[in-house]
C-alpha cells in the first residue's frame, strides 16, 4: 500500500472531546509520524471511538487541533483517511464483489484492483455470494478489504479485530504491516496484539471524563 | 344600564368579539403561565441536584 | 461523477432487489387511490374532477413512504460514515440519493398514473398533462424530500417525523402540478395550463438547489 | 468542566441581565395592551362598513404580526447559531416556536371568529388563511423536531438547518398558495383582502400590538431562562451519574 501524498505526519495537541455535555477526555496531545503504528487502549467509555471520529472529521473538535502536516492546502482530511468503524457498511442485498466495486467507484479506485483485495482477506471466491449470507467475520473481512483497496496514508480502525479468526487476524495484521512499511501511518483502538514492530500505546484512561 | 347592554352587545357582534378576546386572554394567560411553571420547576430541580453535589462534597 | 453515478446505480440496484423497489410505491399508490371512491362515492362525473386532485395527493403520499430509508438505513450500518469522507462533495451525494428515490418511486408512479387515472374516469386526453406535469413536479418531491430525510437521520420513528416536516414543503409543488393537471380538463380563460407547467418546474429548479444544499448541511450535523 | 467560559458565560450574563429587565417588560406589555384596549373600546368610534366586528382586529393583527416576528427570530437565531456558534442563539430560536405557533393559531382563530359575521362562514381557504395554516405546521414541524432529539446540541443545529430551509421556502409557499387562491376564487365572492382599518383604529391598534410584542418578549425571556436551566440540568445530572 503506497500513500499517494507525501504526508509528513499527524499532530494533535490538546484536544478535548465532550459528548452530549459530558466530558471524554481532555488535553490530548500525540504525535504520529510516517511509519508508525498507535494503539488506543482504556477502557468502555474513555474515548476511543470518539477520538477516532475526531480524526476522521465525523465528530465535532470541542477544542484543540488536529493538523495534517506537510498537507497541501487543498487537501482535506477526506483525502488522507480511511476510516474503519464497527460497522462493516456491507449491504446485504449486493453481491460481495458489487458491494467493494461500488466502493472503489465512490472512491475513484479502478475496478481491477476490487479482485486483489478481496483476495487480501481470502474472499475471493465467495465474490458471486450476496453479502447477506456471509458469517459475522466474513462481513467484517468485506468491510476491512477497503483498506487494501482505497489507498490513503492515514488508517483510522476501530476495534478491527472483532469477530475475526486467527487466520484473518494475521492477514490483517500483513496488510497493516506492509501499510507501514510503505510509509503510512495506524491509529487503531485494538486489544489484540498484532505482533507489529515500533507498536506505540496511548492510554485514555488517564485522561477520563471521570475528572470532571 | 342600557348603555352597558349596548356595549356588550356591540351592535349584534357581540358573541363573536367577545369570544375572541377571551379566547386570547385564556391562550396567552395559558402560554406565560406555563412558561412561568417551566421555569419555577428548572429552578427547583437545579437547587435539588446543587444541593446534592453540596452534600456529597462535605 | 463517477462516484455519482456509481452511487445511483447501487441504490437503484438494492431498490430493486429488496421489496422490488418501486412496486411497494405502486401499490400503495393504487391502493390509496381505490379507497378514494369508497369515500366518497361512485359518482363518474365527481370523480372526473377530482381525479388530478387525487393523483397528486396519492402522488405526495407514496413519495412520503419511501423517504424514511433513504439515509436511515445507511446509518445503521455505518455507509453513511463513509459516504460522508468519501471525496466527493456531499451535495452531489445528496443529490445522488434524491435521483435514486426518484427513479425507484417518482418515475414508476408517473408510468403508473394514466392506469390509475382510467379508475378515477380521468378523460384520454388529459392523461399526457397529467404525466408532464408529474414528470417535472416529482423529482421536486424527491428533492425536498431528501432534506426532511436528512433532518430526521437517527430519530425513532423518523419516518412520521419526515411527514411533518415534508409536507408543508409540498404545498407548492401540489398547487401547481395539479393545476397544470386539470389545464386540459377544465375550460379555463387564458393559457393556464403552459403557466402553470412553468410555475411548477420552477419549483422543481429551485429543490434543486434547495435540496442539496439543506440535505447535506443536515447530513453534516446527524452524522456529528 | 465541561461547560466551562464557552458555554456558560453568555448564559450567566443573560440569567442576570433578564432577570432585571423582565419586570419593565411586563410592564410595558400591559400598559400596551390595557391603554390600547381602552383605546379601541371606548374612544375609537366602530366602523362604518364593518361596524363594531372591526373591533376583532385588535386581536387578529398583532397575533399575525407576531406570527411572523416570531419566525423572523428563528431564523435570525439559527443563522447566528449555525454560524457563531453562540450558545444562546439557539435557546433563543427554540423558545421563540412555541410562542410563535400560539400567536399564529391566535391569528387563524380571531380571522374565523371576524370571517363568520362577515364572510358567513368561519374557515374560508383564502390566501391568506391558507398561509398562516401552512406557517403554523412548519412551526409545529419544526417543534417535533426538538422534541424528538434528544442530545440538545445535536438537536439545535438540525433545526436551525430546518428553519433557514423554511425561510428559503416560505415566499414560494406564499406565492403559490397566492396563486392558487386567484384560480379558485369564484367571482360572486366579494375580494378578501382583508379589512382595510379606519385610521381612528390605526393608533390604537399600534398600541395593542406593541403590547403584544412586548408580552412575547417576556414569554421569550421567560423560556429562554427556563431553557438555560434545564441544560444545566441535565449537565448536573450527568455530572452526577459520571461521578
Amino acid at each position: 500500500m503506497t500513500t499517494s501524498e507525501p504526508l509528513t505526519g499527524l499532530t494533535v495537541t490538546k484536544l478535548c472531546c465532550v459528548r452530549g455535555e459530558r466530558q471524554v477526555f481532555r488535553d490530548l496531545s500525540f504525535h504520529v509520524a510516517p511509519g508508525d503504528m498507535l494503539s488506543l487502549v482504556g477502557p468502555n467509555g474513555s474515548g476511543k471511538s470518539s477520538l477516532l471520529r475526531q480524526l476522521a472529521g465525523l465528530l465535532e473538535v470541542t477544542d484543540g487541533e488536529i493538523n495534517l502536516d506537510g498537507a497541501g492546502e487543498d487537501q482535506t482530511v477526506a483525502d488522507v483517511v480511511l476510516y474503519a468503524g464497527h460497522l462493516d457498511a456491507v449491504k446485504a442485498p449486493l453481491r460481495v464483489s458489487e458491494n467493494l466495486s461500488f466502493w472503489a467507484a465512490f472512491y475513484g479506485v479502478s475496478a481491477t484492483q476490487v479482485e486483489p483485495a478481496l483476495e487480501a482477506f481470502s474472499l475471493g471466491h465467495l465474490g458471486h455470494l450476496p453479502a447477506g449470507v456471509l458469517s459475522a467475520g466474513q462481513k467484517r473481512r468485506l468491510g476491512l478489504s477497503r483498506l487494501a483497496l482505497i489507498d490513503r496514508p492515514l488508517w483510522l480502525l476501530d476495534e478491527p479485530t472483532v469477530s475475526l479468526d486467527t487466520a484473518s487476524i494475521a492477514a490483517l495484521g500483513d496488510l497493516m504491516r506492509s501499510h507501514l512499511k510503505t510509509g503510512g501511518s495506524i491509529i487503531a483502538a485494538t486489544h489484540v496484539d498484532l505482533g507489529l514492530e515500533g507498536t506505540r500505546v496511548l492510554d485514555l484512561s488517564s485522561n477520563g471524563g471521570a475528572s470532571l | 344600564m342600557d348603555s352597558w347592554t349596548e356595549f356588550f352587545n356591540m351592535g349584534g357582534y357581540g358573541p363573536y368579539i367577545w369570544s375572541s378576546f377571551l379566547i386570547a386572554i385564556a391562550v396567552m394567560t395559558g402560554l406565560a403561565l406555563q412558561s412561568w411553571m417551566d421555569l419555577k420547576k428548572q429552578k427547583r430541580l437545579v437547587s435539588e441536584l446543587e444541593a446534592r453535589a453540596e452534600r456529597k462534597r462535605s | 461523477m463517477n462516484a455519482f453515478f456509481a452511487l445511483v446505480q447501487r441504490e437503484v440496484r438494492l431498490a430493486t432487489r429488496v421489496g422490488g423497489g418501486g412496486g411497494m410505491a405502486v401499490f400503495f399508490f393504487l391502493i390509496v387511490l381505490s379507497i378514494v371512491p369508497f369515500g366518497i362515492g361512485p359518482d363518474l362525473n365527481l370523480l372526473t374532477r377530482i381525479a388530478p386532485g387525487m393523483l397528486w395527493v396519492a402522488l405526495l403520499l407514496s413519495a412520503l413512504l419511501t423517504l424514511d430509508r433513504l439515509f436511515q438505513a445507511d446509518q445503521e450500518d455505518g455507509t453513511l460514515d463513509l459516504l460522508v469522507l468519501a471525496p466527493q462533495p456531499l451535495e452531489l451525494t445528496v443529490l445522488a440519493k434524491a435521483v435514486s428515490h426518484w427513479l425507484t418511486t417518482g418515475l414508476p408512479l408517473v408510468i403508473a398514473a394514466p392506469i390509475l387515472g382510467l379508475m378515477l374516469n380521468l378523460p384520454l386526453d388529459g392523461m399526457l398533462p397529467l404525466m408532464g406535469a408529474m414528470l417535472i413536479g416529482s423529482p421536486a418531491l424527491s428533492l425536498l424530500g431528501a432534506v426532511g430525510a436528512a433532518l430526521s437521520v437517527g430519530v425513532r420513528r423518523g419516518g412520521l417525523l419526515i411527514s411533518l416536516l415534508v409536507l408543508p414543503f409540498y404545498v407548492p409543488v401540489l398547487i401547481f402540478g395539479v393545476s397544470a393537471s386539470r389545464a386540459a380538463l377544465v375550460a379555463v380563460p387564458g393559457d393556464l395550463g403552459g403557466q402553470s407547467l412553468a410555475l411548477l418546474g420552477a419549483v422543481s429548479l429551485a429543490s434543486l438547489v434547495v435540496g442539496p444544499v439543506g440535505g447535506a448541511a443536515a447530513l453534516r450535523v446527524a452524522v456529528k | 468542566m465541561a461547560w466551562s467560559i464557552h458555554t456558560y458565560a453568555n448564559p450567566t450574563r443573560f440569567m442576570n441581565f433578564s432577570a432585571i429587565v423582565l419586570p419593565y417588560v411586563w410592564a410595558l406589555a400591559g400598559a400596551g395592551i390595557g391603554i390600547g384596549l381602552y383605546l379601541s373600546f371606548f374612544v375609537a368610534p366602530p366602523d362604518y362598513q364593518q361596524g363594531d366586528s372591526v373591533r376583532i382586529m385588535f386581536v387578529h393583527v398583532p397575533s399575525a404580526w407576531l406570527s411572523q416576528f416570531g419566525y423572523g427570530i428563528m431564523v435570525v437565531s439559527s443563522i447566528v447559531a449555525l454560524i457563531f456558534r453562540h450558545p444562546l442563539a439557539d435557546v433563543a430560536a427554540k423558545s421563540a416556536a412555541p410562542i410563535g405557533a400560539v400567536f399564529t393559531f391566535l391569528a387563524l382563530v380571531a380571522g374565523g371568529l371576524w370571517g363568520k359575521p362577515m364572510w358567513g362562514t368561519y374557515w374560508v381557504w383564502d390566501a391568506r388563511t391558507t398561509s398562516t395554516l401552512v406557517l403554523l405546521f412548519i412551526y409545529l414541524g419544526y417543534m417535533a423536531l426538538w422534541a424528538m432529539i434528544e442530545d440538545p446540541n445535536r438537536a439545535a443545529r438540525v433545526a436551525a438547518v430546518l428553519a433557514i430551509v423554511g425561510a428559503v421556502n416560505l415566499p414560494i409557499i406564499r406565492f403559490s398558495v397566492d396563486w392558487w387562491n386567484t384560480l379558485h376564487q369564484p367571482a360572486s365572492v366579494f375580494r378578501l383582502d382583508g379589512p382595510t382599518i379606519h385610521s381612528s383604529l390605526l393608533w390604537p391598534l399600534f398600541v395593542v400590538a406593541l403590547g403584544f410584542t412586548f408580552f412575547f418578549i417576556g414569554v421569550l425571556m421567560v423560556r429562554m431562562r427556563a431553557e438555560i436551566l434545564r441544560r444545566k440540568v441535565r449537565t448536573l445530572q450527568m455530572q452526577q451519574a459520571a461521578a
